[in-house]
Order: C-alpha cells, then sequence, then structure tokens
C-alpha cells in the first residue's frame, strides 16, 4: 500500500517535470514544423526555452490602473496547469488521487486558469484587452459544450467520467474503432484547438491588434510575468494534447507502478504528443484563420458530432 | 421545538411592529428581532434536521379550513435553514444599507413580514396555512418592489408585472391545492397524498399542470419568467438577495411537495416537461445574463439560469425514479437540492455586493462603473468570490454542483429509456452551453465593475460599504469557499434533509464518492494542490525578480499603441463584452439594432456623428407577452361598448342574466 | 502541393555563407540576452524602405528566425525596439510612449541612415529630429535602405546565436 | 453478431450521417457535393457489407451499383452545373449555421426517439443503426427547408433519398435488385432535370436563389 502510494508520488513527479519541459518544447517543435513548410530553417526547437530564461530575467511591470488580480493571473494560469499535470494519467494511470480526477474536474479547473486570464484582461483597462477578452470568452463559451458532449459520450462507453478508468477501457478493448469514440475524439480535438487558440481559430503569430484573440489579452505582461503565461499556455496545450492521445490510443501509458513502466510511459507519452503537435502544426500551415463569427459555425459542427457520438453511443450498445 | 417556534413566530411579529411604529432605532431593532427569529428558525431546522423526525404543532381555530398547521418536515428544515441563513445576512446588511434606502414604516414592516412568511412557508402542514404564508410572501413582497415608487417610475411597471405573475401564479396553486384537499377531504398534506393513490391520471395530471404553473412562475421558469428580472432589479439591495436567495427556492419546493410527496406516482411525461422547461429556462436566462448590462437585471437573469439546472436535475430524477434507477434518481435530486443551496449562497452575495455598489454609485448600470475594486476592496472580493462560484470554478461550491449535475445526467443517460436518453442529452447540453455563457456573463459583471478604470463621475466618486454590510457580504462569501472546499458541509446537509425521500448517494467527508454508481470528487485535496502550486510559483517569481536586482515592479502607463490619449470610455463595456454572443444567437434573442450616422453639411466624407443604439429586450416578453397584452386590449376596447353609461342598459343587462339563470336552472 | 514545398524545404541549402557565418563580434547586452531577442518594430516617419528590407530579414532567404530573432506585437514584450526613419513631429511621442512602455532592462536599434542622422529629410519642415536626439540608442544598422545581410548582423550581434 | 461485420457496418452508417451533417455545416458548394459523393460511397458500402454478410450477391451488386451511382455520377453531374452557373459559396442561409446544426442534433434525437419501438422489433444489429438513416432522411429535408441555393435544394434532395434508401437497407434484407435499379435511376434522371432547370433558370433570369422566384409571381 504504502509503496503503491510512494510509486504514485513518482509518477506524479516525473509527470510534472515532463510537462514543465514539454510544453516550451512543444511551441519550439511546432514552429520548427511551421518554418520548414514554409521553406525556412526556423528558431530551434529549444527556442522557446531560451527565450522564458530570458524574459524570467526582466522588470515585472504593471499598467498604472490594475489591481491584484494582474499579477495575479499569471500565478493562476501556471499553478493549475501544474495541478492538472501531477494529477491526470498522462504517462501513468497510477499517479497521486488518480481514482479521484475526473474529466470534468479537469475541465474545470483549466477553466479557472482561462478565467484568471480573461479577468486579468480586463483589470488593465485597455480597449485590445478588453475586445481580447470579450472574444476569447465567446470561443471559450462556444467550446464549452462541444468538449462537455464529447466528454460524455466517452464516459458513457465506458460508465464512468474518471480519467484513469477512461482511458484504461481504452487500454482494455480490442476495438478502438467505434463510431461513438471516433466522432468523440474528432469533436473533442476541434475543441482542443479551439480551446488553445490555434489556427483556424486564433492565429498565435499575428501582430496585428485587431485579428487577435488571446495574444490581445496578454499585450500587457512583460517579464517573468509574460514567461509564466506563455509557459502555462504551452502546458496547457501539451495536457489537453496528452490527455487526446491518451483518450485515442492509450497504448504505451503505464499501467503498473514501478521504474521500467513509467519509463516506457514517459516515452511514448512523448512520442504521441510529438506526432499530435506535429499534426497540429501541418494542419495550421494548411488552413487559413476563420473570420471571428465563422468560429461559432466551426464549434457548432464540433458539438453536432458530439451529439451524434452520444445518440451512437447509445444506440449501439 | 415549540418554543422555537414560538420564538421564530414572536420575534418576527416583533420585527413587523416595531417597523411599522417605531421612529426611534426602527431599522437596527427590528433586523435584530429578525436575526433573533431566523436564528430561532434556523436552530428549529437543523434540530429536525439532525434527529431526523418531523416537528409537528397545530392551532385548529386560527384560521378557517382546518387552522394553523406547522409540520416541518427534514425536507422543509432543509428550505427553512437555506432561508434562515440567507434571512440573517440580509438583516445584518439591511442595517447598513437603510442609510441609501429602505428605512421607512411601510418598507420595514414589509421587510419583517416578507422574512418571517419565507421561514413559514415550508413549515405548513396544510394548504390552508401553506396558502395563506404563500399570500403573505407575495404580497409583502410586491409592497417592497414598488417601495421606491416616487423617485424611479420603473419599479411601478416592475411591481405591475409581478403582481400579475405572482397573483395568477398564487392562483393556480390555490387552484391545485385546494382541488387535491376537496378530493382527499383533509387539507392535510399527509391526508391528501395517502389519498392521492386513488386519484384518476387525468386529475392528477391537471392538478399538477396547474401546480407547476404556479410554482414554475415562482421560480422563474421560462415562459412565465417576465417578472423576475424587473422585480429583482427593481427591489432593494437585502430584498433582491431574499429573493433569489430564499424566493425562488420555494418555487422548486413547491415542485417537490406536489410532484413528489403529495402525488407520488406521477406519470413519466411530468418529468419529461419538467426537463424541457429546465433546460429552456437555462439556456434562455444564460443568453440574457450573458448579454445584459444592468448589473441587477444579469444577476436575476442568472437566477433563471440556476433555477433551469435544478428542474433539468429534478427531471432527471423523475425520469430515473419511472424508469427503475432509484439509485440515479436519489443522486439527482440530492444534486437539485446541493444546486438549489449552492445558489443561494453565491447569490445572496452576489445581490448584496451589487447593492452595495447601487448604495456607493447610484447607478446599476455597468456601461457606468468601473474600476470599483480600488474604493470598494472587500465587496468586489466576495463579489468575486460569488461570480467565481456561479461560474462553477473550483474550488468554489458553484463546481461542486455542476460536477454532480453532470454526474447524475451521465448515470441517468445508462439507462434504456427513450425519455431519459433524450432528456439527458439535452440536458447535457443545455448545461454544458449556460456554463460558458454564465462565464460570460460573471466576467463581465465583476471584470466590467470592479476593474479597470471608473467610466463615470459616480464609479470614481464610489466608497466602501458600511461595517454591517461588509459583515454580511462577507459571512456568505466565506460560506462559498468553505462549502466548495470542503462540500461535505453542504452535502451532509442536504443527505440529512432528503431522508425521508430518497436513499443516501453521496458519501465522503474529504471526498466525495457517489453509492454504487462510479464517480468520485476531492475539492478539499484539489484546492490544497492548488494552493500548493501558487505558492510555488509566486515563490520562484519572486526569487527570479531578486536574483535579478528589481526590487519592486515598475507601474507603467497602460499601453495604447503609443496613442496621445486613452480614456476610461476607450475600455470595452458590459454592451461591448456581451456583443458577440448577441450576433452569434442573433437568430434566437433578435436584439433591435439601430445605427444613424449624420453627415456635416459640407462634405459627405466628414462625419459629424455617429449613433449606435442596440436595445436586447426579453423576446419572449416582445413575442409572447406584448401581443396578447395587445390582442387582450383590444377585446377590452370592444367590450366597452357595452358599457356606455346609461342605467337602463345595466338594467336590461341584470335582466337578461336572471332570465337566462332561470331558462338554466328551470 | 503541401508535400511539394515539404520536400523543397527539407533540401534547401544555404544560399548565403555570409548569413551563416557566426557572429565576430557581440553586443555586450548579448550575454543577459541568452540568444533570445524580442523586436518591437516602431516606424518613427520612414519612407518604407526600410520596413521592406527588415520585411525580407525574416523571408525564407534571410529567416533571422533561426538566429533566436523574433518581432512582437507588444513593447511590453520586447527587449528592444528597432526604430525606421527620420522622426517626425506627429510620431515623436508615440516613439517615447513605446519606449517608455518597455520594461527595464530596454536597447533601442536605430535602422537605416535616416535614424541615424535624418538622411534625405535632414531639415524638412515635418522632423523633429534623429532618432539619437529623442533616444538613446545602443546599435545601429546604416545604409539607406540598409541591406538585410547587416540588419541580421546586427540582430545576430544581440542574439549571439 | 459478428464483431468483423458489425464495426465496419457502423462505421459505413455514420459516415452516411456526417456527411449528411457536413452538407448543412459548410456554406461551400463544391465541399457539400464532396460530402454527398462521399455519403453515396458510405451508402453504397453499407450495402456491399450487409450483401456480404448475408451471402445475397445481388445486394452486393447493389451496392456497387449504389456506390457508382450516387457516389460518382450524380455528384459529378452536379459538380458540373456548379463550376459552369454557380460561384462557389451559399449566401446566408435561412437560419444561421449553429442553429440549423442544433436543429440537426436536436432531429438525429427526434429520429433516435421515434425508431426506437421499430429497432426493438427487428432487433438485428443492422437495425440499431435504423435511427441512423431516419435521421439522414430529416436532415435532408432540414438542409432543403433551410438553404436558398437550387443547387443546395438538390443536395438536400438526395440526401433524403440517401436516408430512405439506408433505412430500406438496414430494416429489411435489403431493396430487391430491380426496386433500387428503378429508384436510382429515377433520382438521376431527375437530378438531370433538375439541373437543366437550374441552368435555364440561371440563364434565364439571372436566378440563384429560390428565393428570388416569388418575385417572377408578381
Amino acid at each position: 500500500m504504502k509503496s503503491t502510494l510512494l510509486w504514485s508520488g513518482i509518477a506524479s513527479l516525473a509527470q510534472l517535470i515532463w510537462l514543465v519541459l514539454a510544453g516550451p518544447l512543444a511551441l519550439g517543435l511546432m514552429r520548427k514544423v511551421r518554418s520548414v513548410i514554409e521553406g525556412r530553417d526556423g528558431a530551434r526547437v529549444t527556442q522557446p526555452l531560451r527565450d522564458l530564461r530570458k524574459l524570467a530575467a526582466r522588470q515585472r511591470t504593471r499598467p498604472t490602473d490594475a489591481t491584484w488580480i494582474f499579477s495575479a493571473a499569471p500565478l493562476v494560469l501556471v499553478a493549475s496547469a501544474l495541478v492538472l499535470g501531477a494529477l491526470s494519467p498522462l504517462a501513468s494511470l497510477h499517479v497521486l488521487m488518480s481514482s479521484r480526477v475526473d474529466v470534468v474536474a479537469v475541465l474545470f479547473v483549466l477553466l479557472l486558469g482561462s478565467v484568471a486570464l480573461l479577468l486579468s484582461a480586463l483589470d488593465t483597462g485597455t480597449a485590445f484587452a478588453g475586445m481580447g477578452s470579450s472574444r476569447a470568452a465567446m470561443v471559450g463559451a462556444m467550446t464549452e459544450p462541444a468538449l462537455l458532449v464529447a466528454i460524455l459520450a466517452m464516459s458513457l462507453g465506458a460508465g464512468t467520467s474518471n480519467l484513469a478508468r477512461l482511458v484504461d477501457a481504452g487500454v482494455a478493448t480490442s476495438t478502438l474503432a467505434g463510431p461513438a469514440r471516433i466522432l468523440a475524439l474528432v469533436s473533442f480535438f476541434i475543441a482542443v484547438l479551439a480551446e488553445t487558440g490555434r489556427l483556424p481559430v486564433d492565429n498565435p503569430a499575428t501582430h496585428l491588434e485587431l485579428t487577435m484573440i488571446h495574444e490581445a489579452m496578454i499585450l500587457e505582461y512583460a517579464g517573468p510575468d509574460l514567461a509564466l503565461i506563455t509557459w502555462g499556455e504551452s502546458m496547457r496545450l501539451v495536457l489537453l494534447v496528452g490527455l487526446f492521445s491518451n483518450l485515442a490510443l492509450p497504448w504505451g501509458i503505464a499501467t503498473s507502478v514501478g521504474a521500467l513502466s513509467l519509463g516506457v510511459g514517459l516515452l511514448a507519452l512523448t512520442l504521441k504528443v510529438a506526432v499530435v503537435a506535429i499534426g497540429v502544426s501541418l494542419f495550421e500551415v494548411t488552413t487559413a484563420k476563420l473570420r471571428l463569427f465563422r468560429v461559432p459555425e466551426l464549434l457548432a459542427g464540433a458539438f453536432l458530432l458530439g451529439v451524434l457520438s452520444v445518440i451512437s453511443a447509445v444506440a449501439l450498445r | 421545538m415549540t418554543r422555537l417556534l414560538a420564538l421564530t413566530v414572536v420575534a418576527g411579529l416583533a420585527a413587523i411592529a416595531w417597523g411599522a411604529l417605531s421612529s426611534r432605532a426602527r431599522v437596527p431593532l427590528s433586523a435584530l428581532a429578525l436575526v433573533v427569529s431566523s436564528a430561532g428558525a434556523a436552530t428549529l431546522a437543523v434540530r429536525v434536521l439532525a434527529t431526523g423526525t418531523n416537528f409537528a404543532w397545530s392551532q385548529t381555530n386560527v384560521l378557517p379550513l382546518g387552522g394553523l398547521d406547522v409540520r416541518l418536515t427534514p425536507l422543509g428544515a432543509l428550505f427553512v435553514l437555506v432561508s434562515a441563513v440567507v434571512a440573517i445576512a440580509s438583516s445584518v446588511y439591511w442595517t447598513g444599507y437603510a442609510r441609501h434606502a429602505m428605512a421607512g414604516r411601510s418598507a420595514s414592516a414589509s421587510f419583517a413580514l416578507f422574512t418571517l412568511s419565507l421561514l413559514v412557508v415550508p413549515m405548513a402542514g396544510n394548504v390552508t396555512t401553506f396558502l395563506f404564508a404563500w399570500e403573505l410572501m407575495a404580497l409583502s413582497s410586491l409592497i417592497l418592489v414598488a417601495h421606491d415608487h416616487a423617485r424611479r417610475p420603473e419599479s411601478i411597471s416592475a411591481a405591475r408585472w409581478y403582481a400579475v405573475m405572482t397573483q395568477g401564479g398564487a392562483g393556480a396553486i390555490t387552484l391545485a391545492l385546494v382541488g387535491l384537499a376537496a378530493h382527499a377531504h383533509s387539507t392535510r398534506f399527509s391526508a391528501i397524498a395517502t389519498a392521492s393513490t386513488h386519484l384518476s391520471g387525468a386529475v392528477a395530471s391537471t392538478f399538477f399542470l396547474f401546480a407547476l404553473a404556479g410554482f414554475a412562475s415562482k421560480a422563474g421558469v421560462v415562459p412565465l419568467h417576465v417578472w423576475l428580472p424587473k422585480a429583482h432589479a427593481e427591489a432593494p439591495g437585502p430584498v433582491s438577495a431574499l429573493m433569489s436567495g430564499a424566493m425562488v427556492n420555494l418555487g422548486v419546493y413547491g415542485i417537490i411537495l406536489v410532484g413528489r410527496t403529495l402525488l407520488p406516482q406521477g406519470p413519466q411525461w411530468w418529468w419529461l416537461v419538467v426537463s424541457l422547461l429546465g433546460g429552456t429556462t437555462a439556456a434562455v436566462g444564460a443568453l440574457y445574463a450573458a448579454t445584459s448590462r444592468d448589473l441587477k437585471r444579469l444577476l436575476a437573469y442568472s437566477t433563471s439560469d440556476n433555477m433551469g439546472l435544478v428542474l433539468l436535475a429534478l427531471g432527471a430524477s423523475g425520469l430515473s425514479l419511472s424508469t427503475q434507477h432509484p439509485r440515479v434518481a436519489s443522486l439527482a435530486l440530492a444534486t437539485a437540492m446541493v444546486l438549489l443551496v449552492n445558489h443561494s449562497l453565491f447569490k445572496s452575495t452576489l445581490f448584496l455586493g451589487a447593492g452595495a455598489v447601487h448604495a456607493a454609485t447610484g447607478s446599476r448600470n455597468m456601461d457606468e462603473l468601473g474600476g470599483l475594486s480600488r474604493l470598494m476592496p472587500l465587496t468586489s472580493v466576495t463579489f468575486l468570490v460569488g461570480a467565481l462560484a456561479v461560474s462553477a470554478i473550483p474550488p468554489l461550491n458553484g463546481f461542486t454542483g455542476e460536477w454532480l449535475l453532470f454526474q447524475s445526467l451521465l448515470h441517468s443517460l445508462a439507462s434504456h429509456d427513450v425519455a431519459s436518453v433524450v432528456a439527458g442529452t439535452l440536458a447535457v447540453a443545455a448545461m454544458a452551453l449556460t456554463g460558458g455563457l454564465t462565464i460570460i456573463a460573471f466576467v463581465k459583471a465583476f471584470g466590467i465593475t470592479f476593474l479597470g478604470r471608473g467610466r463615470t463621475e459616480r464609479a470614481l466618486g464610489a466608497h466602501e460599504a458600511t461595517f454591517s454590510m461588509r459583515v454580511a457580504q462577507g459571512a456568505l462569501a466565506l460560506a462559498c469557499v468553505a462549502t466548495g472546499v470542503v462540500p461535505y458541509l453542504l452535502v451532509g446537509v442536504v443527505a440529512r434533509g432528503l431522508a425521508g425521500v430518497a436513499s443516501p448517494s453521496i458519501s465522503g467527508w474529504a471526498t466525495l464518492r457517489l453509492s454504487s454508481l462510479s464517480g468520485a470528487l476531492t475539492p478539499l485535496f484539489l484546492s490544497g494542490a492548488l494552493l500548493g502550486a501558487l505558492a510555488l510559483v509566486a515563490g520562484w517569481r519572486t526569487l527570479v525578480q531578486r536574483r535579478h536586482g528589481f526590487a519592486n515592479v515598475a507601474t507603467l502607463e497602460a499601453w495604447g499603441s503609443g496613442r496621445h490619449h486613452q480614456s476610461p470610455q476607450m475600455q470595452y463595456t458590459a454592451t461591448s463584452y456581451g456583443e458577440p454572443i448577441l450576433r452569434v444567437f442573433d437568430d434566437v434573442l433578435r436584439p433591435d439594432r439601430d445605427l444613424d450616422v449624420s453627415h456635416v453639411v459640407e462634405s459627405r466624407y466628414y462625419l459629424e456623428r455617429i449613433r449606435y443604439r442596440a436595445s436586447n429586450e426579453d423576446v419572449i416578453e416582445r413575442f409572447l407577452y406584448r401581443p396578447a397584452l395587445a390582442l387582450l386590449r383590444a377585446w377590452a376596447r370592444r367590450v366597452r361598448v357595452l358599457a356606455n353609461g346609461s342605467v337602463h342598459r345595466y338594467l336590461a343587462y341584470g335582466l337578461a342574466a336572471l332570465v337566462v339563470i332561470l331558462v338554466i336552472l328551470k | 502541393m503541401t508535400f511539394r514545398i515539404a520536400v523543397r524545404a527539407l533540401t534547401r541549402r544555404s544560399r548565403d555563407a555570409e548569413i551563416l557565418a557566426a557572429p565576430t563580434t557581440l553586443h555586450p547586452s548579448a550575454a543577459r540576452l541568452h540568444g533570445s531577442l524580442q523586436v518591437r518594430h516602431v516606424d518613427a516617419g520612414s519612407c518604407n524602405g526600410c520596413e521592406l528590407e527588415l520585411t525580407s530579414c525574416f523571408s525564407p532567404v534571410y529567416d533571422v528566425e533561426r538566429f533566436g530573432a523574433r518581432l512582437v506585437a507588444s513593447p511590453r514584450h520586447a527587449d528592444a525596439i528597432i526604430v525606421s526613419g527620420p522622426v517626425t513631429h506627429n510620431l515623436h511621442e508615440p516613439l517615447r510612449k513605446t519606449y517608455d512602455a518597455m520594461g527595464e532592462p530596454r536597447l533601442v536599434i536605430s535602422l537605416g541612415d535616416c535614424a541615424h542622422d535624418c538622411g534625405e529629410f535632414r531639415g524638412a519642415y515635418g522632423v523633429a529630429g534623429s532618432v539619437d536626439d529623442v533616444l538613446a540608442v545602443d546599435a545601429h544598422v546604416p545604409g539607406c535602405p540598409p541591406h538585410p545581410t547587416d540588419i541580421v548582423r546586427v540582430l545576430r550581434s544581440f542574439t549571439g546565436q | 453478431m459478428k464483431v468483423s461485420y458489425v464495426t465496419p457496418l457502423d462505421l459505413a452508417v455514420v459516415v452516411v450521417i456526417v456527411t449528411a451533417a457536413l452538407t448543412l455545416w459548410r456554406q461551400s458548394l463544391v465541399a457539400s457535393l464532396r460530402a454527398l459523393s462521399l455519403q453515396g460511397v458510405g451508402l453504397g458500402v453499407v450495402a456491399m457489407v450487409l450483401g456480404a454478410h448475408r451471402r445475397d450477391p445481388v445486394l452486393v451488386f447493389v451496392g456497387v451499383l449504389v456506390l457508382l451511382i450516387k457516389g460518382a455520377a450524380i455528384p459529378r453531374l452536379i459538380s458540373r452545373v456548379v463550376a459552369r452557373d454557380h460561384p462557389g459559396r451559399e449566401g446566408s442561409p435561412l437560419i444561421n449555421i449553429p442553429a440549423s446544426l442544433v436543429g440537426a442534433g436536436l432531429l438525429t434525437l427526434l429520429a433516435f426517439g421515434a425508431t426506437r419501438g421499430l429497432v426493438a422489433l427487428i432487433a438485428t444489429p443492422a437495425a440499431r443503426l435504423i435511427p441512423f438513416g431516419v435521421a439522414t432522411t430529416l436532415i435532408g429535408f432540414f438542409a432543403m427547408v433551410v438553404r436558398r441555393r437550387a443547387v443546395s435544394q438538390i443536395v438536400g434532395l438526395l440526401t433524403i433519398d440517401n436516408g430512405i434508401a439506408l433505412t430500406a437497407f438496414l430494416a429489411t434484407s435489403g431493396v430487391p435488385l430491380v426496386v433500387e435499379l428503378g429508384v436510382s435511376l429515377d433520382v438521376l434522371l431527375a437530378v438531370a432535370v433538375l439541373r437543366v432547370l437550374a441552368g435555364h433558370l440561371h440563364r434565364q433570369f439571372n436566378i440563384q436563389d429560390l428565393d428570388q422566384l416569388r418575385d417572377l409571381h408578381d
């Protein structure tokens, strides 16, 4: 019993450290893939880590009218991502509290970070930040139905919304290609793209304030605060991509405790996340950003796929 | 226990009398009496919950038709307890708020009467007592909604809507309850419940639908919700807190009373109707909350939204019961109660906060506010807690409710029954949509009102609420945090309240576990982990700043792309914040937009001014009530021909009526 | 089509030996920048010649991003502002505001001859002065317009990559 | 119930319904034609899988036929009209796209609720999928109601037809060859006629939206 707890702790810690590094590296990888396809060499994969290191050595700033919310938001964003990194089954099914963390909890802890950022933008008292906050809130509100219905469909198959058991159910079944599952995963994937501010919903590389969604919210942050936000956002991306790939292809995740299985789990996780990240950036290069008011159409489609998935889960059992 | 009841009633009556008669220290003393009265009721409720036995007391010769009959069941005790908690906070708050408004005799007496009646309704053991208390509650709150009529003409219109809807609702309830009582030959609820087995299906359904309509209008269920945003917005701070935190609950209490206690063998479609009403209400409420710019109107629509979620859980419970899934039914009923109690706690926090803002600035229009968090630090923190709780952000209490709702719906979908599956899927969709919209609404409510820069003189001249107001807000906000971090505080009480109605469905102190269903959640550890991570990251930030020799945070002018002048008016307003949603749901909300561009005379290329007007009136009011009222008015005009003032004509009507009666009775 | 682009990109060889040679002289602040330079560009009244050249620095030909430099949208995110053109009266205050909006430590790079001594526009009625008159300049890229190779060289003297 | 046959069948049916949803989702006419062609392929695969399972060569042949006609011939026919007369996208539909997608979700729920009895009655693995056939029909109908363009209407009509065919395949042991042939050819003919009509309307009155036909009335 005691050793199980110890091993869960080690697994959580390993995941935490993995996430801290994997976030910026995934960002670097995605930029690299994009550059290569655009015909450039692009920055090194480790460049985001250098950026973070440099940002940490700069002075923090705050706008004149900002309150404690402005300075607390980056902390909340990163803290929520760290907690989920330690407690969700990414590399191992046996992490701390694995029997008590379910998908809904993960979703709402992520929301905690998003809300912190939405509020911090309004706290700056500038027009662009308010605009970004309003748009991000709209996209978030449209994403949630798709995400929740997709989660419901996946949970219906397993009879539970507990994350570890959901992933475990995926490990156990031989047929990965049930219609309910595929539909739910597609819906979930679109929602992940929207939630993490990737194309075609938001362009993370834009410099024009009027075309920004997420970027407009963080125009006021500098130095370590900006580093925290970039870092937190990248960890959220990796977290969601990791969860997605574990739900889609749970192979390789550690189902037993022990150093070897944990190592294999981390390796498999890294591979899966890298593949999905490369896929996402390939997709990003080939699509244009949607007009802001076409985004709800995309998300409504994802929602419909989720509903179809729920119905197939019920009809085809 | 009878002594506690006596304490409640006597102290309540004293509060009414003191409010109506005294001129010295009217508000403090009558508030004190109200606190004593509510504390008495709360103690009574806690005793009933702790022992699990009913408390009964009756006095047959006070009222006709069965007399006063008090019968406090654990379920009723749960509602009494919630009402009492909100009432204590509101009364304390009132002592400070009275400096701003609501210090007059009629207002004081009505407030006391309102509070007392809220405590008595769930104690009622027979139809007469129930209707008597219900009417007192309706009338006293009506007076309070209209109390500021001299200064605000809007409050008269609000009061008129409220009066019509609440009396119509009371009429429907009376019809249903009296009908049931007539069938059972007794006004006692217990006798009605035993007699209901002999009731034919159609009759039972008719009574249920009448009761549902009446109670649903009290709970702000679409399409009977139109009074709610008007009345809640116009009522003074402590009254809207009571209305939203205690009165609308009683609508739900009524639905449970009739649907589960009095008519326990209802057919499945009743609950399908409840589910559909709940889903619609949640969606409409959330949409209007996300697009409102009046702070209290936003809170009121959010009340509708939350009651919709409660009905979804209630509907899922009923559906699961009829498909023989008693465990899911118990879980869903417990969920409904958890959602309800959560809502009472955070919504009264929010309404008290909104009242403080209104008292400090004289405005409820968020477009005129901004930057209040520096001027009203405590109010802003309590409002933030309430806003995060209603948005179901962990680790606050709203999160537990949302999680339980998802679990109930997930497990209710596991049944093979068509109605459950259809209702469950719709319910999850409605819940998810409202979840997102609620976040927009409350990020807006808090962010636009309290953050950024003050948009007008009113906002810049605000001051923090008085001590007693802060105490009340702070206590309620603390309750939100406590019940969020340790949900057992709430779940345990709810389980005791449902002792007679449903089997226990949730267990565990630090970790909530669903009995014999899969699902567990541990907000306590989760919040611990969050706090730890927060400390870690904060430590890192301080450390790197210090290592690189930065003693403080540089305070710089906000970056405005280098433009010369940035005014507070350039910030996003509540209207603009909700605009994307207004556009996306254009087909549903049908907003009125009007863009008026005038050019200078000399050249069309130069604009003199642009005026943009957008109104977002309730679509149900516009397309359902207004046409109905117009029809009624046209009809009334035609009928007026009959009354032209001639006495002979009136006498002729009398004669004709007499003749008709004689013919019929022959 | 995507495939063809990818193949071309993967097989591309370095075109310009001069761009790829490691920077010989480093700016003193390069040590604390750790190979990362975020730049906010300010056009203080340029004829847009410098802008064209700056844009081509980020194109596939010169690709300065591979050396760790990146354009950003907000001066708060930037380590340096890169200012082009003579400073006109209209943009005098915005330029100051942009500089003030950066946190410490901050750098100023002037781009093109006009930024150094107002070039062609010296003494014009709309011109307030050169960038040197307004801000303390840390590095200068000469030329009218400056050659992208020179811009890359200066940027690399900061990133050290 | 053999796993080897259920999963491909399920997937093919899901392809049909998802493509039906896609015709509502995308505004681009080219995209909805692509979806339509995929839908035909899905339908053909359904027939072939069922045929293979029931060892019914006629049904397999019907499947191949459906695949060719509905998956290739008809979409190509329409896309020629599109290429000639129509710019690439549907104008604003009568109901905006998020709302119509939600509507499609509700219709699917309705189809699910309405066919429960039928499914229970037949009780074969294929019959479980009947709700999707009915839902496809309803979505096609819905698309005809909310879309303006003549071409979109044709796409809606074909979706209805596909839905009916799907339901028939799933509910019975398959449609007799003659009937299916007849229906498919009928549809082909109807499309050809509609195509001519649409082209005619376009040349004669420069009309693309059917709403504009109302103007002709006056």
